[in-house]
């Protein structure tokens, strides 16, 4: 199956990507996929653990199985709004 | 109304998409930009953000309210890019017929868009720059495995 | 800013006068005329003012605010004259570095308007009309006699 | 001496006067004040349990001895802001 990746703020900075294409085995989990991503952008490794993962715009456990086409975004933590 | 924005925020706007004819009350937030965080002086601050996802979060953050208070209208409002000192990146209205669950509403609001809402800062500085990591997003429970 | 006017209340100009550079956060308190009041249907409200006295009195309410929290600017503008269904009467806005000031000030701010200021409204209705009686102003103790 | 009485709202209303000068002998009070308004507008009489005294612009108690010249305004119970 293929996946899209959304990748934000300092995982963007990091990687220097913003989207990206991944494929994997049918049966994959947002683990399996972190993994993935883990060998490509090593950068990503040192956020894993602050790291949330959204499939199709709603967060999910690190077990959550994938589907083709999916899109999973890489959320560090949250730092909307203000200062305040 | 919610939005994920480049363009300035108006609060009027806010103001006009929650009133009803029934509501008394607007009580309305705004997040502006400071020129200093942790003792140090800030330059500018330049906003990230996931949109189609943080506007279903916004409407997660005003269905929380809806059920805990009897509010009319929520409006949330965020703008991208970067962000000048003295501007607004947050915009919350809250409307009801009466004042102090206006108030109550908003700030419970304001607390939530902070919490779940994909959206980051990146401080900008003298000499250095800093994507801000706020809050560790609330992740669900893995289901339990089928049979 | 402190003001008592016939003209449309402008909640922006108010967020402009009271956010200083060190300030994140801007509460804001908009009360509009609703529609109804203790079950009967209103058409329009009227304010009657004591303007020079009503400003003094703003004037002492975000002294009293300033005194109780670290906020930056105290604005509280408040329109006289007949006010349609949606329009505003009374704008507050109380800014600070930190929000939750800002709300508890803004929402104490509201109160002591509504206890203090000298302003009066008029709620007209079909085939009626009455001037609403609502706080008694706290009067001073009388001096004790000299000697 | 000669005060400045000036009337709002529901006063306002009851008496059809906005503002009107009254002399007092010297060293009158706002209560002496007040009677002399009542005799001069009985209406104001049924509001006097709910009408607070301001001497230039500063709530007084009924005892407030007055001077030539001060503005004293009648305050029915105030009632700005919206409904809520």
């Amino acid at each position: 199956m293929r996946l899209t990746v959304k990748l934000f703020a300092v995982l963007h900075q990091v990687t220097g990507v913003r989207e990206t294409a991944v494929d994997l085995p049918d049966g994959a989990t947002v683990r399996d996929l972190a993994r993935a991503l883990w060998e490509r952008y090593p950068g990503l490794r040192e956020h894993a653990r602050t790291t949330a993962y959204a499939v199709n715009a709603e967060y999910v456990p690190d077990s959550h199985p994938l589907h083709d086409g999916d899109e999973v975004a890489l959320i560090p933590p949250v730092s909307g709004g203000a200062h305040v | 109304m919610f939005e994920v924005t480049p363009q300035p925020l108006d609060p009027q706007r806010a103001v006009a998409a929650v009133r009803r004819d029934r509501d008394g009350a607007v009580a309305l937030f705004l997040g502006v930009v400071r020129d200093h965080n942790q003792g140090r002086r800030v330059l500018y601050l330049e906003y990230d953000a996931y949109p189609a996802m943080a506007v279903r979060k916004m409407e997660e953050v005003a269905a929380e309210v809806r059920a805990r208070w009897p509010v009319d209208g929520v409006a949330i409002l965020h703008r991208t890019g970067r962000l000048e000192i003295g501007e607004a990146s947050l915009v919350v209205a809250v409307s009801s017929p009466h004042r102090k669950e206006a108030f109550e509403a908003c700030a419970y609001a304001v607390d939530r868009v902070k919490q779940i809402v994909p959206i980051w800062k990146k401080e900008v500085w003298e000499g250095g720059e800093e994507w801000i990591e706020g809050s560790l997003v609330p992740v669900p429970e893995a289901a339990e495995p089928g049979p």
